[in-house]
């Protein structure tokens, strides 16, 4: 499976860079040509990850985020974020839709919204050496190719 | 993300307008408790037509103000969201909580 | 010298990054909330240097560019562009206006609109082994802050 | 980016737009030669008014265009540079070689 084209961003969890990695996935993800609506949805998968890093995985620090994308044959985008942090004890629980351990200020719906706009995710996590989430999606670009 | 808001009779409605993210949840939550608490209104419309982008942490931010509404025995209802926070209230199965009209009521 | 915020972007030599480095450049840059005319001047340099790796540093092959910012205090952006490729024999000759070694595609002032366009150039680099270019820029915001 | 053009009175204007840098130089230069080729102006203008970014490649873009048409006896110059590339021409003294109008000659 070679990428055609790839990034891989480092940037430490500090909320401000929420919106920073969303720009940076749409500048990339924007070669494969998609519609206004896959971009949206490829920024709303990217903020959930990445804020579950920066809420989640380091709580009351500041760690390292890497956010890698890679542009994979027939118009796939693979997004993959991992952090270093705490790590999720039950994977299958915490993917349930509305279940969270960050109190009122989140919903629960971090990994439902990841999973309805992608078309794969795959949650690999240890808990005390961190998580790296992958998702995949296909572009259904605007312009037909060659 | 900015917050604007109008208040008649008993209606308070808040414009939100930018980005509604993790980054910007809790002051946006804090401007609109105090708006909250000056105003005591009967039904909150949050007006989204502004609001470009929204992740999870606005779906966090509804529940929220639609429990508060709630206890305080009354109504609370969204309007007018643009493309992508209108797929973010879908896909967390917002519209079974908290009513979404297009157009003004 | 202690970062307030930082990324590190690794990316291919391939000449559809460079809008795109351009524009993670210029996001990341957004938070010292500089003047348009600083914001592209930014993004100027970052194309410059990231130019250099795709046509100079790499010239047969497609090889990895990693692009670091870093925000330091008193509003400095420091950006360093880095590459393993070709590397440079004579850096001050390099540096001089019109030298190039790229043919009548390129004018020779890259490196000229960096230093023009920056505060600090500094140009490390090893035959064989790679380029590091870092420039540092202060900007003056718009907004006084506290 | 994108390239039209238009002819009167052996005068080439080409309207340059979007984002000139080495990705998009090699065919704009290739664009550009084979409208020369089919116009054989006197004059060429390059009309920069809705060309948002330029680096050093358009600088290089701009002396072979200068060369070409001082090697058919014509004259060229610049038209309307929005901000970003008259800074980068200026930083490239551009001017001494090639002259730079700001409106419409
Ligand atoms: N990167 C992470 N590191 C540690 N725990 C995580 C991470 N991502 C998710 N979790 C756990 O999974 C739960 C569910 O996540 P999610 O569905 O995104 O909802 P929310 O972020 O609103 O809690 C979180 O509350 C947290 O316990
Ligand atoms: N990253 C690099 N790797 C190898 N050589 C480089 C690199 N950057 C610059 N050079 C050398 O320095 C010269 C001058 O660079 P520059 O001033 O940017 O002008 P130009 O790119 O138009 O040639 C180049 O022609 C090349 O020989």
């Amino acid at each position: 499976m070679n990428a055609l084209n790839y990034i891989k961003l480092e940037f430490p969890s500090k909320s401000c860079n929420e919106g920073f990695a969303r720009v940076a996935a749409s500048a990339f993800a924007a070669q494969l040509d998609p519609t206004l609506e896959e971009l949206g949805d490829i920024k709303t998968a990217v903020s959930e990850a990445v804020t579950n890093c920066i809420v989640h995985a380091y709580p009351e620090s500041v760690g390292r985020i890497r956010l890698r994308m890679r542009i994979l044959e027939g118009e796939r985008l693979e997004i993959s974020v991992q952090d270093w942090g705490k790590g999720i004890e039950d994977v299958d629980k915490a993917r349930e839709p509305l279940f969270t351990t960050g109190g009122e200020e989140r919903s629960g719906m971090g990994f439902t919204i990841m999973e309805s706009f992608t078309d794969k995710l795959r949650v690999r996590s240890r808990p005390g050496r961190g998580t790296t989430v992958t998702m995949l999606r296909t572009i259904r670009s605007r312009m037909p190719r060659p | 993300m900015n917050i604007q808001s109008a208040v008649s009779g008993g209606r308070l409605t808040a414009y939100l307008s930018g980005e509604l993210d993790q980054h910007e949840a809790r002051s946006a939550m804090q401007s609109l408790d105090e708006l909250l608490d000056a105003n005591l209104p009967r039904d909150l419309v949050l007006d989204l037509s502004a609001l470009h982008f929204m992740d999870s942490s606005g779906i966090a931010l509804m529940i929220r103000l639609s429990r508060r509404m709630k206890a305080m025995g009354g109504r609370m209802w969204i309007e007018n969201p643009a493309q992508q926070p209108k797929r973010v209230m879908d896909a967390a199965g917002i519209d079974r909580l908290i009513p979404v009209a297009a157009g003004s009521l």
